[in-house]
C-alpha cells in the first residue's frame, strides 16, 4: 500500500519557529544508582515523524513515557501544550482476564467512538474480524494491531509509539508503517516512534533521534545514517536495507543534507548493549 | 408460604437486599478487577477501630467510624500506587491492623458496653421502614456516580498508565472511588453485616464473569444475580427457616458454582 | 490473704461479698465483654499464675479458660462452679416459640444433646455438662450453693481465716434467701403474663419464680436467625398475648423491634450481667433486683 | 518489667510465637506472591463449617474440621489453575460460603448454643508446655516441606506454563503446598487465633519486600521480621499490660510502615 | 559473528528414520467456536532447527504450546520422548513486582546452575552487566536477551523460542540467530523456532512450516521460499532479502532440492491474516 497523498505538502520541517507540542529540556532520569537518561533535550511539532532509535536499554521507552508524564524526571523539565490528544501504544500490556474485554471494547477504553469508526481503525490494521474477539485470546501480532487502532483512533494530536509492530508479521509490517506515515496527513498529527528496525528509520521518518542515555545524534535520517554509532548498532547491514527499501516507499522525501538538530557528537563509550551503564 | 411471603418485614428484606445488590453488582464488579475483594472486611475492622477511638476520645461514633473508614481509604488509594505490595495483601495489612489497635484500645478502656461482634452482624431481617429509603437513595447514588466515574474507572482499571497518558483524571477518580466505596460499605454493613455485605459485592460479579464478555455487561449481570439470590435466599429462609443473611450468601455461591461448572461443561462440548 | 480471681461480674460480686475486708477479688472478664472474644493480658495471667483460688462457671461460658488453666502451673483451687453440688441444672432450650406444639422440639434437644456446643473441649476433658443452661447465677438457690462452695474453697485456701469465711458465708446465704423472697415478691403479680426474651439467659429465674417465658428470638445472639422463625414468633406473640420483649443491652434491639411490630408488645432491657453496675459485693443482688424490676415494670405497664 | 519478663507464660508466648513466624515468614511470602493473603481467614471459616458438621453428623470435631479444611485446599487448588476469577475472589467466595454454610447448618442443629468465633480467639498466652514442642516440630517440618518443594512453588508462582513446560512436576507442588498450607494454618489458628496467624503470615513478607532483591532473601527477612515482632509485641504487652496478640499484630504493622517510608525516602535521596 | 563450528557435521535431515523427539499426529485445536490447528503432523528430531512462519494470528503459538504439552489437543494426539529436557522462551511473559527477582536468580528458577554458568550465558546474549539487575526494572529487548540466556543454559534437547528476538536491537538480532544457530551444535538441540523475519527462515533454518491454521507447506527453505503463499506473506520483499543476507550466514547449508515433507498444498482460502477464519 502505498501513500495515498503523495502530493499533500511536506510536514513541517523541524526548524520551525512555532511552539512545539511538547519540549523536554536537559531530561535526566536516574534509577536506583543507574542513569538512564542524562540531559535529553527534544521537542515533537505537529505533524512530524520522529523516529527515536539506540540499542536496548538506552532509555528509549524511558524517554517516551517521560514525554507523556509517565515518569517523573529527576532533573530538566518537560512542557506540554495544554489539553494535548495523545494516541499511546505501549511496549508491553498486561490485560488481566480477571476482567472480561472486547476489541471493541479495548478501542472505545478512554474515549467513545462510533461503531462505524471503530470498524474501519481495525480494518485499517487488518483485523476487522476481530471486532468481538476477546482482548485475552489475541496472539501477539493481533493484540499489537488492535493496539495501533486503538491508539490512532482516538485522531491524537501526538501518537507515541513503542516498537509499534512487535509480533506483526512481515507483510503486515510494511503495512502499517505506510498508515503510521499516513495518519499525519489527516490531522496533523505528529508521531513520535521507537524503532529496530533500519527500513523505518530510512523510509518513514523526518527526524532521527540516536539515543544512548543521551542523545548522540540527531537529524535527517539520510544524516544519522551515515554515523558510525549508527551503522555499528545496524551492523553491515544497513547500508544494503536502504537499497532494498528506498524503492518501496514512493513518498520519500528527496534527500536533503542540512542536519536539522546539530552534528553528531557521540561519546558515549560506545552504543553497544554490552557496555557498562553509568 | 404465600402468607407468610407477604409478611412486612420478608417484604422488607427483599427489597432491602435487592437495593443493597444493584448497587453492589457493578461495584462489586470494580473490586474484583482491582482484587481488592477484602475491601469489606477492611472496612468492617475500621469500624472496629472506629468505635474503640471513639469511646475512648469520647467522641460521636458514627463521626469516629466514618472518619477511620476514610482514613483507611485515602491510605489505600496512596498505596495502591506502588506495585511492589498487591491489594489484597495490603488489605489485609489494614485489616488486621485495625482489628488488632481497636482491640488494644478497648483493652485500655477497661469496662465496655458494646458487643463488638453486634455492630458487624447485621441483620436482614431487622431492616426498618425507614432504612429502605436510605437503600435504595444510597443505591441509586452510587449507580450515579459509577455512571460518571465509569469510563475512567474502567480504563485505570485495565491499565492506569495508558489512561494517564491519554489524559484521564485516573487519581481524582480513584480517589472519589475509594470514597464512594468506604462510604457504601459501611452504610451496608451497618444495615445488612460485613458477611453479607461483602458476599453480594463479590460473589456475583465472579458469577457473572463466567459467561460476560464486557464489562459493562459483567456489572448488569452481577447486579442481577445477586438480586437474584436475594430472592431465592429470603425465600428459603422462610422454606426451611435458614437464618436469612447466610441464606442469601449460600445462594450467591450456589448459583456461582453452577455458572462455573456450565462454562466448563459448555466448553468440553 | 489468698490471691483470688473470678472469672466474670456475678461471680466476682460473691467471691467479693466473701472476701469483704480480707482481700481483694480480681474479675478477668471486664463486664460486657464476650467472654468468647476475650484477648488476654499479661495482668491476667499474672493473676491467674498467681492466684491461689480461681472461680468460673464452666467450658460452657468462659471457653477460653480451660486452655489457660491448662497451661498455667500452679497449685491454686479452681472451682468450676456449675459443677457444685446443688446446683440446679437445666438443659438448654430452642430458639423461637415455646408451647405445647413445640414440645418434640425440645425433645429433639435433648436428643442431640451430645452434639451440643462443649464437644469441642471434649479433647481438653471437659464433657460432663452437656447442653445445659449456663447462666446459672440467674437463680439465688444456685447463688446459695455457688457461696457454699466458694467459702470452702476459701477455706481450704486461707485456714488462717477459716472462721471468718464460714460466718461471711452463712450471712450471705442469709441474705440470698432474702434477695429470693423479694424476687419472688416482685414477680408474683407477672406470674402468667407472657413475654419474649432476645437470648435464652434467663431460664433458671423463670423457672424459680414460676414465670411465663414463651420463647427466644435465638439461642445465641452470635447467630443470625431464619425468616420462618421470625414469623412464627410475631404470630405467637399475638396469639399468647406477649405484652414485652426484652432486648439486650450489648446487643441490638433491631430485631425485637421487629418481633413486636403491629402489635401492642413493647421493648424492655434486661441485663442477665450487670454491667450499669460497678464490681462489687452488691453487684450481684443489683442485677437481680435491677433485672426483676425490669420484668415488673414492663409487665405491668398499662398497654 | 525483668521480673515480669522471667514468667514463664511470657518465656512460652515469646517461644511459640518465633516459632510460627519463623514457620510463617517462608510460607507467608508464597501466599503473598500468589495473592493468596486471606488464606488464613478462609481456612478459619471452613473450621467453623467442619464444627457445624462434625456436630450435626456426630464426628469427632478435629477430624470434621481437618476433612474441611482439606477438601477447602483441595478446590482451591484446582480452582486457582482458572484464569477469570482472582484468587483473592475465591477466597473470599470460600470463606464467606463456608461461614454462611456453618451458620444454617448450626441453626439447624436447634439447642446447640456455640459460639463461632471461640474457636477462632486462641490466645498466645495461654500456650501450654507440650504445645511449644508442637509448634516448633510443626515449624521445623514445614521448613522442611518448604526447602523440598522451594524450587518448583517458586517457579510455579513466577510462571507456571514455563515450570510446566521445563518439566517441573508442578501440579504435585502445588497440591502438596495447599495441603502443608491448610494443616499448618489450621493448627496455628487453634493455637495463637486466627488474627495472629493471618498477620503473621502476610505482614512480615509485605514488610520483607521492601527491600529483598530475590525471593529467598525475602523469605528470610519475613522470618526474622515476624521473630523481631513477636519479641517487640510481647515486650510492650508486658510494658503496658496490652493484649498479647494484638500487640504483636501491631508491632508488625509499624514494621511494615517504616519499612516502607524509609524505602520512599531512600528513593527520593 | 559466524558459525564457530563451520566443519562439524550436518545435522541429521529430517528425513532420517530414527525416532523423533516429540511427534504430532492430526492435531487439533478449537477454542470456542473458531478452529486454531486442523489437523497439524509434526515431528521434531533432534539438532535440527524448524522454523514456523505464517501470518498473525495463524495458530503458531498455539502449536508450539502444544508440542509442549501446554495446550490440550481437541483431537489428534502428540508424543514426546519420556524425560525430554525442554526450554522455552514464550512469546509473552508477565513477572509480577511482587516478587522480587533478580537476572541471575531467573536464570537459575527452574535447575540448578553454577554462577559461572549463568554469567556464560548472560555475556553470550551481550548483558553481562544485567547479572544483579532486578528483572522487572528491564527494557523489553533486555527482558528477551534474558529469557534466551535462561532458555539455552538448560542445555535442553528442544529449545522451543517463540518469537526469540522481539524488541532486540538490530545487531542484537544478527547475533542472536548466530547463537541460536551453534546451540544445536553443541549438545545436539533441536530448535523449533516462530519467527516473522524473512532472513531468519532462510539462512538459519533446516525446515521451514509454513502454517496457517493448517500446514500449507513445509520442507528446506529453498523449497518453501518459492512457494506463492510465502511470497505473499513476506512481500514483494522477500527475494530482495534474500540477496542481502546469504552472504552473512556462512553456515548456510547448500541448497538441496528434495523436499522433505511432501510438496506445498496450501487450499487455505488466503493466507492473508484479514481473512476471516474458521
Ligand atoms: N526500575 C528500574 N530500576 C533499575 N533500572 C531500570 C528500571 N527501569 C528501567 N531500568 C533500566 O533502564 C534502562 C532503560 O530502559 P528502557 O525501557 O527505557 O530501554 P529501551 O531503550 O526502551 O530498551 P529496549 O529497546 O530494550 O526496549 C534499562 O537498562 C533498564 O534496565
Ligand atoms: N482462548 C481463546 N479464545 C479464542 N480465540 C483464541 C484463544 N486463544 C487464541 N485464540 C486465537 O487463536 C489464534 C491463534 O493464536 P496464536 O497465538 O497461536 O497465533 P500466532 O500464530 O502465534 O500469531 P502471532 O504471530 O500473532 O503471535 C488467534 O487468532 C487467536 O485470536
Ligand atoms: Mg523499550
Ligand atoms: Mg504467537
Ligand atoms: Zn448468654
Amino acid at each position: 500500500m502505498n501513500a495515498p497523498f503523495p502530493d499533500l505538502p511536506l510536514p513541517l520541517s523541524p526548524e520551525h519557529t512555532v511552539t512545539p507540542l511538547i519540549e523536554a529540556r536537559g531530561l535526566s532520569i536516574t534509577k536506583g544508582r543507574r542513569t538512564i537518561l542524562d540531559g535529553v533535550d527534544l521537542a515533537v511539532h505537529d505533524g512530524e515523524i520522529i523516529t527515536i532509535v539506540g540499542p536496548n536499554g538506552a532509555g528509549k521507552s524511558t524517554l517516551l513515557r517521560a514525554l507523556m508524564g509517565l515518569e517523573r524526571p529527576t532533573r530538566g523539565d518537560i512542557q506540554r501544550q495544554s489539553g494535548l490528544k495523545i494516541g499511546y501504544l505501549p511496549q508491553k500490556l498486561h490485560l488481566d482476564p480477571v476482567l472480561p474485554l472486547t476489541v471493541e471494547r479495548l478501542l472505545t477504553l478512554t474515549h467513545r467512538h462510533s461503531p462505524a469508526a471503530v470498524q474501519a481503525a481495525l480494518t485499517e490494521v487488518q483485523v476487522p474480524h476481530l471486532l468481538r474477539a476477546q482482548v485475552h485470546g489475541l496472539s501477539g501480532g493481533e493484540m499489537q494491531r488492535v493496539l495501533l487502532a486503538r491508539a490512532i483512533l482516538r485522531e491524537p494530536q501526538v501518537l507515541f509509539l513503542d516498537e509499534p509492530t512487535q509480533g506483526v508479521d512481515y507483510a503486515g509490517q510494511i503495512e502499517l508503517y505506510d498508515l503510521i506515515g499516513t495518519v499525519r496527513y489527516r490531522h496533523r498529527c505528529a508521531v513520535v516512534m521507537i524503532s529496530h528496525d533500519p527500513h523505518v528509520v530510512t523510509a518513514t521518518t523526518d527526524r532521527v533521534v540516536f539515543l544512548h542515555h543521551r542523545i548522540c545524534c540527531a537529524g535527517r535520517p539520510e544524516t544519522v545514517t551515515r554515523h558510525p554509532d549508527y551503522l555499528r548498532l545496524f551492523g553491515g547491514a544497513a547500508a544494503g536495507h536502504l537499497a532494498v527499501y528506498t524503492h518501496h516507499h514512493h513518498h520519500t522525501r528527496p534527500t536533503e543534507t542540512s542536519d536539522a538538530v546539530g552534528g553528531c557528537d557521540c561519546t558515549a563509550p560506545s552504543a553497544r548493549p554490552g557496555s557498562p551503564h553509568a | 408460604m404465600l402468607e407468610l411471603l407477604s409478611q412486612d418485614f420478608v417484604i422488607r428484606a427483599g427489597v432491602a437486599g435487592i437495593g443493597v445488590a444493584c448497587a453492589a453488582g457493578p461495584l462489586g464488579c470494580l473490586i474484583v478487577w482491582r482484587r481488592m475483594s477484602y475491601f469489606g472486611d477492611a472496612m468492617a475492622h475500621s469500624a472496629l477501630l472506629g468505635i474503640a477511638l471513639g469511646l475512648w476520645l469520647g467522641l460521636d461514633l458514627i463521626g469516629s467510624v466514618a472518619a477511620v473508614g476514610i482514613a483507611l481509604a485515602a491510605f489505600l488509594a496512596v498505596l495502591m500506587r506502588q506495585r511492589l505490595v498487591a491489594p489484597d495483601t495490603l488489605l489485609g495489612i489494614f485489616s488486621h491492623g485495625a482489628l488488632a489497635s481497636g482491640l488494644i484500645v478497648l483493652g485500655f478502656l477497661g469496662t465496655v458496653r458494646i458487643d463488638l461482634h453486634g455492630w458487624l452482624f447485621g441483620d436482614i431481617l431487622a431492616v426498618a421502614d425507614s432504612e429502605l429509603w436510605w437503600i435504595w437513595g444510597g443505591a441509586v447514588a452510587v449507580v450515579v456516580c459509577l455512571l460518571a466515574l465509569w469510563r475512567v474507572l474502567l480504563a485505570a482499571t485495565v491499565n492506569s498508565e495508558l489512561a494517564r497518558a491519554e489524559g484521564m483524571p485516573v487519581s481524582l477518580a480513584e480517589g472519589a472511588f475509594m470514597l464512594m466505596m468506604a462510604l457504601t460499605v459501611a452504610a451496608a454493613i451497618k444495615v445488612v453485616g460485613v458477611v453479607l455485605t461483602t458476599a453480594l459485592l463479590i460473589i456475583p460479579a465472579a458469577a457473572a464473569r463466567q459467561w460476560a464478555r464486557t464489562p459493562e455487561s459483567m456489572a448488569l449481570s452481577a447486579a442481577l444475580i445477586g438480586a437474584l439470590s436475594v430472592l431465592i435466599g429470603v425465600g428459603s429462609s422462610l422454606q426451611w427457616d435458614s437464618p436469612a443473611g447466610p441464606s442469601i450468601v449460600v445462594s450467591c455461591v450456589v448459583i456461582f458454582l453452577s455458572a462455573f461448572t456450565g462454562r466448563l461443561l459448555l466448553r468440553r462440548a | 490473704a489468698p490471691a483470688v480471681v473470678a472469672s466474670i461480674a456475678p461471680v466476682q460480686s460473691l467471691a467479693a461479698a466473701l472476701m469483704d475486708g480480707v482481700g481483694e477479688v480480681r474479675q478477668l472478664v471486664p463486664t460486657g465483654t464476650s467472654p468468647h472474644t476475650y484477648a488476654m493480658k499479661p495482668s491476667d495471667t499474672v493473676a491467674l499464675a498467681e492466684a491461689d483460688v480461681i472461680f468460673w462457671v464452666g467450658p460452657g461460658l468462659e471457653s477460653f479458660l480451660p486452655r489457660v488453666l491448662g497451661s498455667v502451673p500452679r497449685h491454686a483451687i479452681i472451682v468450676e462452679l456449675a459443677e457444685v453440688p446443688g446446683v440446679e441444672h437445666l438443659p438448654l432450650r430452642q430458639g423461637g416459640p415455646w408451647g405445647e406444639h413445640h414440645h418434640d422440639d425440645e425433645a429433639q434437644g435433648k436428643a442431640d444433646e451430645s452434639h451440643d456446643h462443649h464437644d469441642h473441649n471434649a479433647a481438653e476433658g471437659h464433657d460432663e455438662e452437656h447442653g445445659e443452661d449456663q447462666h446459672l447465677w440467674m437463680n439465688p438457690a444456685n447463688a446459695r450453693a455457688w457461696v457454699a462452695a466458694m467459702a470452702d474453697a476459701l477455706a481450704k485456701a486461707d485456714p488462717e481465716h477459716a472462721a471468718a469465711y464460714q460466718q461471711r458465708a452463712q450471712r450471705l446465704d442469709q441474705s440470698l434467701q432474702a434477695l429470693d423472697e423479694e424476687l419472688r415478691e416482685t414477680l408474683i403479680p407477672v406470674q402468667r403474663l407472657p413475654f419474649l426474651v432476645f437470648h435464652d439467659a434467663y431460664q433458671h429465674m423463670e423457672k424459680r419464680y414460676g414465670l411465663t417465658a414463651v420463647g427466644a428470638l435465638t439461642i445465641d445472639p452470635g447467630q443470625p436467625m431464619g425468616a420462618r422463625r421470625l414469623a412464627e414468633l410475631r404470630t405467637h406473640i399475638k396469639e399468647t398475648g406477649v405484652r414485652c420483649i426484652f432486648a439486650e443491652p450489648q446487643f441490638s434491639d433491631r430485631l425485637p423491634k421487629v418481633v413486636a411490630e403491629n402489635s401492642p408488645a413493647t421493648i424492655a432491657v434486661l441485663d442477665p450481667l450487670g454491667q450499669a453496675f460497678p464490681a462489687g459485693p452488691q453487684q450481684y443482688p443489683q442485677t437481680l433486683r435491677e433485672a426483676a424490676r425490669s420484668l415488673r415494670d414492663c409487665l405491668l405497664a398499662p398497654h
